[in-house]
């Protein structure tokens, strides 16, 4: 059984439209693999239905060989598959070191009475993930914030809070939406070190990102998907040189002018 | 709600505070005996309150079905020390144990829905339950109620239940934080501001959701027991819809999702109502009260000093202009 | 088979106005994804001024008090808005607030009074039924609002701005639609529409001033029952209520019709989908 | 924490010249306080509203005296028509104010719900409700809670007696959801048959319902010859004749005293002609005796007469002042008061009958206190 996610001949419908149309992609542990494509072309999708937020009409995902393919996004978490949200949707009164604490939630062991009872067992539990939390608040560089609010925190931040919270959940798999969207240049630099620290750690990350320069420097392998299709695949800098994936760009700016001009 | 810097075994800051309030406050309000019954009353209300506190501030479950629960905690409290004389306090178990399982196989139904159709279908619910009550004259006494209830044990003075009420409302505020400084505790403020990023966390939304409900109506049943008692009368109009829309009001006003806003909005609230004159006018000036308390704090009387008490520690931070958009309410549609 | 046609005719005429309250109570959902809790007030205000001032003209002031009832919600609505305020439980909660005021001002000046107007004589008898001129009138009249307001939503470009800020308030307000005054437009069509409920109670049954709760709380029970989505599905909805509440009375115990429009909502709230995107997050 | 201020009617007395040598006489002892928790607000406000009126007209007009010079303060508190608030308000004005005897709660609910609080702070409450459950000598609080309105039981026979006069054998019944109508339908059943009267069908409607053609459908499909309203809300009364006539449902229609309401004789239209209703006393229409006096002294208020909210209202008032005068020269306490209204019989009162009160009789108030009226060109008009 080979070591990684794999996602092999994923197909997804919506209604009569489809979304996702045979697409194979795969994350090795200590890994990034990247993914690229225009709006729509069905990135989003197939994090779905990896994650289980979507079941796919055909093909199947496995996690080190295990299969996971139908399972509800929460069973999903318990075999190491952790992700992000393009736009990030936190509680403004969390504190950045409770936020991380939620990314425990699928490894803990304490009883839902137990902690409502405040019994022994629970309240060590509950010391012992404050301690586990510290060396991802380190890693990441979040240790001086833990008890800021999250939503005093800039798009940036929030968005490493979140990579810290999937860590927390001792995913070997992390899968990133778009996590330099809307990042200052030098954020997303602080992004891709941490990225690369995560992957080094032995953590297999997928990420979706339009910045081709960001690919190229982080990623080590690359796929391109057009409606629901795979483009191309391969190393970042063979997959951004292809030709049919610089057209789909060069497509996409062509549009975008257009629509420009039109308004 | 977690301070910077608190720990988990650092002292539960609610609890404490709640804990060394009404050690300070029941002496005194014990010296006089309007002030004793009112301290009863408000127990209850306070009660309420705080379970609309976990159902709503915590899990997002807007409910109106709080009074119905309460309802079935003091029926059943009732009925079963009235008709098969059981002794003081077993009852308490089951008037919390009914409304919790009601609530929870409720919740398993509803939980996916909106929090206005949540409303909805918990006022459904509350008001199936209140007719229900009325029509089971043999069981409830109908639409004349149960008199003669009697008190809890060695309870039978309103000094007796006024400790014993605030006394309960100590031990579930610290349950409340116990629940609120745990992993589960945390789940519900996610699945609260968005379900998705909780399922992706590993939550199973729909069952912790239900158990948080149920929580909260065990919470009311508790409140329904000790009205049952210290009133010793029932009827249907007793703990009715009425209840639980006030019950929101008061947890909404003092701040829901703050563990101890709910027992601040329901004293303020019911003092400021006892201030105002003029009987027939009493619901205008209720109603103009709660529309100045929702335009000066929207998010309570507790969100309004913690935001004052945040501009003092750090004069120069005003919110990040992000803030708004992060709103959790924004997840709701 | 005529009693049972009898019930579900009478059912069907007093539906109409659970019809008509719940018009609003769907247009609210749709464009400012909150609840109304004064419509009931607004229906209350329109009859008291109306059986005060009497005649034609009161009809006028009626409606004329109602919309200046449901101006004062609009201001509370953007005094909240400009606050800052996104959470919908907010506006409905201070609606609430502004119902209880209502009643308890309807209260104090015209006291525990119930404001009931005789309508038309004679009952008409249609196919061995006899129905009051009032009801029919009151069917026909919500009827053509219910037809002209869907026309309107469906197509005008009137409600195509409102459907766009109703999909997407943020990409409407990009696309320079006026989202707020859409949204104030729709607070002030629940006081016509509350208004004109209030009028045509007080010309069949007659209402005091506890009525308001329960009126908008049937209002919103006929809204949802099909989906509180179209005006369209509310006006059917009332009428669904109307004929389930006739036919239990007809049929059932007290118990029973007490407790079909609350069973109604419970089994459509927990079978449907209504609301269910707040799970999927509606989001990618 | 808890602040509490009553909102206390305190009635200055105008101290007119009149009134100076009764006042000397009682100037050693302080004024006597009263309390009043009555449903100022919410659905019960239609009769809280008269009572207060009234109690407040009759006091001033007494300039706040007995007639043998006692001071009365009365200290009123709104119950809000809801059973918590008139457990509160009573332990409010017994511990705050020391009032030593309390007209209200109005509603049944209410005073059932004060009665045990009543009973521990040993303050007689005279309750203005009909309900049976307040007086029953099975209450550990029985001795505390006088009633000074006709029970429900004695109005249902009055007016079932009345149709039964008319040979009507099949009897149908409209009531409202709520404790006052579902007694009465009940009792209803029981004492019918007794007299001839079968209640071949009963339907009913929550306060809120605005269509009640179904109702009266029914009701003309089983073929009663009468039907009875059980009805307090007169729009609920209007919205069933409306439904009554439009349905063709002509029968004759009695109404139980809940209807016995100014605003439903004015509000209704042709349909109710003839409506037999049943009333304690008739000021608003037809007032004799003591209601005529009533009358003026709430029309010198402002106020007009309403229904018989006023006269049971009054009747605690003045069973109140019947005890402290009955009292004369000793110290007035809740335990006094309550120990002498079970002596009082035949004080004065505004409402018609005889009034009495004994250690086994409670209710103070009988048949004699009853009226049958007919609904006549939106009057009420009293049947000899």
């Amino acid at each position: 059984m080979s070591r990684g996610l794999t996602a092999t001949g994923i197909e997804v419908a919506f209604g009569g439209v489809h979304a996702l149309r045979g697409v194979d992609v795969a994350v090795e542990p200590g890994k990034v693999a990247g993914l690229i494509g225009r709006n729509g072309s069905g990135k989003t999708t197939l994090f779905n239905c990896i994650t289980g937020f979507v079941r796919p009409t055909a093909g199947r995902t496995t996690v080190d060989g295990v299969d996971v393919t139908s399972l509800p996004p929460d069973r999903v978490v318990k075999h190491g598959i952790a992700r992000t949200f393009q736009t990030p949707r936190v509680d403004p009164r969390a504190t950045v070191l409770s936020a991380v604490l939620c990314g425990f939630y699928s490894r803990v062991g304490a009883s839902f009475v137990g902690s409502l009872l405040g019994v022994p067992g629970a309240w060590r539990e509950e010391q012992r993930l404050h301690r586990r939390a510290e060396p991802i608040l380190e890693r990441l560089g979040l240790a001086e914030l833990r008890g800021r609010e999250v939503g005093q925190l800039s798009m940036g931040l929030i968005r490493l809070v979140e990579v810290a919270r999937c860590l927390a959940s001792g995913a070997r798999f992390v899968l990133l939406d778009e996590p330099a969207a809307g990042l200052t240049a030098a954020e997303q630099e602080r992004l891709a070190e941490q990225v690369r620290a995560v992957a080094a750690s032995g953590v297999g990350v997928l990420i979706v990102e339009h910045n081709i320069g960001l690919v190229r420097s982080l990623c080590d392998t690359a796929t391109a998907l057009e409606t629901g299709r795979v483009l191309c695949a391969g190393t970042p800098e063979a997959v951004v040189r292809d030709e049919r994936v610089m057209r789909s760009y060069l497509g996409a700016i062509g549009d975008l002018a257009a629509t420009e001009a039109a308004a | 709600m977690s301070f910077p810097g608190q720990r988990y075994l650092g002292p539960r800051p609610n609890t404490l505070i709640i804990a060394v309030c009404v050690l300070v406050a029941l002496p005194v309000v014990l010296t006089r005996p309007v002030w004793t019954d009112s301290a009863v009353v408000l127990g209850v209300y306070a009660l309420l309150g705080l379970s609309v506190g976990i159902s709503y501030g915590q899990a997002g479950i807007l409910t109106m079905s709080q009074g119905a629960f309460a309802a079935i905690g003091g029926y059943a409290a009732a009925i079963l020390t009235t008709r098969f004389g059981w002794p003081p306090y077993a009852d308490l178990l089951v008037a919390m144990a009914l409304p919790a399982a009601l609530a929870y196989g409720v919740a398993r139904l509803v939980t996916r829905l909106s929090p206005l159709a949540t409303a909805l279908a918990t006022l459904a619910l509350g008001s199936v339950i209140e007719i229900l009550i009325r029509n089971a004259d043999a069981l409830t006494g109908g639409y004349i109620g149960l008199a003669g209830i009697p008190s809890v044990g060695a309870i039978n003075t309103p000094a007796g239940y006024a400790c014993l009420a605030w006394g309960m409302i100590v031990v579930t505020v610290f349950l409340y934080e116990n629940l609120m400084c745990s992993a589960y505790g945390r789940a519900l403020n996610v699945l609260r501001v968005d379900q998705a990023r909780a399922r992706a966390d590993g939550i199973d939304v729909p069952a912790l959701m239900s158990a948080g409900f149920a929580v909260s109506a065990a919470v009311a049943g508790a409140a329904g027991w000790l009205y049952a008692h210290y009133i010793s009368f029932l009827s249907p109009e007793s703990l009715d819809t009425h209840i639980s829309i006030s019950a929101l009001l008061m947890a909404v006003i003092g701040g829901a999702g703050y563990i101890l806003g709910p027992i601040v909005g329901t004293l303020l609230f019911d003092g400021l109502t006892r201030l105002m004159p003029a009987a027939e006018l009493q619901g205008f000036f209720y109603g103009a009260a709660l529309i100045i308390i929702l335009l000066a704090a929207r998010t309570g009387i507790l969100g309004l000093l913690a935001g004052l008490a945040r501009r003092l520690r750090r004069p120069d931070a005003t919110p990040a202009p992000r803030a708004a958009n992060l709103s959790p309410q924004e997840s709701l549609p | 088979m005529l009693a049972i046609a009898e019930y579900v005719v009478r059912g069907a005429l007093s539906g109409a106005i659970y019809a008509l309250l719940a018009v609003p109570m769907s247009l609210m959902f749709v464009t400012v994804r909150t609840i109304d809790f004064a419509v009931g007030a607004y229906a209350l205000i329109a009859a008291a001024v109306c059986w005060s001032v009497g005649g034609a003209l009161g009809l006028a002031a009626g409606l004329g008090a109602a919309m200046a009832c449901a101006a004062f919600m609009a201001i509370i609505f953007l005094a909240l808005k400009r606050l800052g305020c996104e959470d919908h439980i907010i506006y409905a909660l201070a609606s609430f607030g502004l119902a209880t005021a209502l009643a308890s001002l309807v209260l104090w000046w015209w006291g525990t009074q119930a404001f009931v107007r005789d309508a038309f004589s004679d009952p008409w008898s249609v196919g061995g039924i006899r129905l009051a001129p009032q009801g029919v009138i009151n069917f026909a009249l919500i009827l053509l609002l219910v037809g002209a307001l869907h026309l309107l939503i469906q197509h005008t470009s009137l409600g195509r701005m409102m459907r766009a800020a109703a999909a997407n308030q943020t990409g409407a307000a990009l696309a320079s639609i006026p989202v707020q005054g859409i949204q104030v437009g729709t607070y002030l069509a629940g006081g016509l529409l509350g208004g004109l409920a209030g009028l045509l109670v007080l010309y069949s049954a007659g209402l005091d001033f506890t009525a308001p709760l329960g009126l908008t709380l049937s209002g919103f029970g006929a809204a949802i029952i099909f989906g509180i989505g179209s005006p369209l599905r509310g006006f059917f909805g009332g009428l669904a209520m109307g004929i389930a509440q006739a036919l239990a009375a007809g049929y059932a115990s007290a118990m029973v019709a007490g407790m079909v429009p609350f069973l109604f909502v419970l089994l459509v709230l927990t079978t449907s989908r209504f609301g269910e995107e707040a799970l999927a997050g509606g989001r990618p | 924490m808890i602040k509490s201020i009553t909102r206390r009617v305190v009635l200055a007395a105008a101290v007119a010249g009149l009134a100076a040598p009764a006042l000397a006489q009682g100037a050693d002892r302080g004024p006597v306080k009263l309390g009043a928790v009555l449903s100022l607000s919410g659905p019960a406000a239609v009769f809280g509203i008269p009572e207060r009126d009234a109690i407040q007209a009759v006091l001033k007009q007494m300039h706040s005296t007995t007639p043998d010079g006692r001071r009365i303060d009365l200290v009123l508190v709104d119950d809000k028509s809801n059973p918590t608030e008139a457990a509160r308000a009573v332990s409010q004005v017994i511990n705050n104010d020391q009032v030593v005897a309390i007209i209200g709660p109005s509603t049944g609910s209410g005073i059932l719900a004060a009665g045990p609080i009543a009973q521990r702070l040993k303050v007689p409450l005279l309750g203005p409700a009909g309900t049976l459950a307040i007086t029953d000598p099975k209450n550990e609080f029985y001795p505390w809670v006088f009633r000074v309105a006709p029970s429900d039981i004695v109005d249902i026979r009055v007016i079932l007696r009345d149709m039964a006069k008319s040979k009507t054998k099949k009897v149908g019944i409209f009531y409202q959801e709520d404790a006052y109508g579902k007694t009465g339908v009940d009792e209803a059943k029981i004492f019918g048959p007794t007299i001839g009267l079968n209640v071949v069908d009963t339907v009913s409607a929550p306060y809120t319902a605005t269509d009640l053609t179904a109702q009266a459908t029914k009701l003309r499909n089983a073929g009663v010859e009468a039907v009875f309203l059980q009805v307090s809300i007169s729009a609920l009364g209007s919205s069933f004749l409306k439904a009554a006539r439009q349905v063709g449902l002509d029968v004759p229609i009695y109404a139980n005293a809940g209807l016995a309401q100014r605003s439903f004789a004015e509000n209704t239209g042709p349909e109710a002609e003839g409506l037999r209703v049943l009333s304690i006393g008739n000021i608003p229409f037809d007032p004799v005796g003591g209601e005529v006096e009533l009358a003026k002294m709430l029309q010198a208020e402002g106020k007009v007469p309403q229904g018989w909210g006023e006269l049971v209202g009054t009747n605690a008032l003045m069973a109140a002042v019947a005890a402290i005068d009955a009292q004369k020269g000793k110290e007035i306490t809740g335990e006094s008061m309550r120990d002498t209204l079970e002596t009082l019989c035949n004080f004065k009162a505004y409402a018609r009958g005889k009034a009495c009160f004994a250690k086994d009789k409670h209710d103070g108030w009988g048949e004699d206190a009853l009226v049958i009226t007919e609904l006549r060109n939106k009057q009420l008009k009293t049947l000899d």
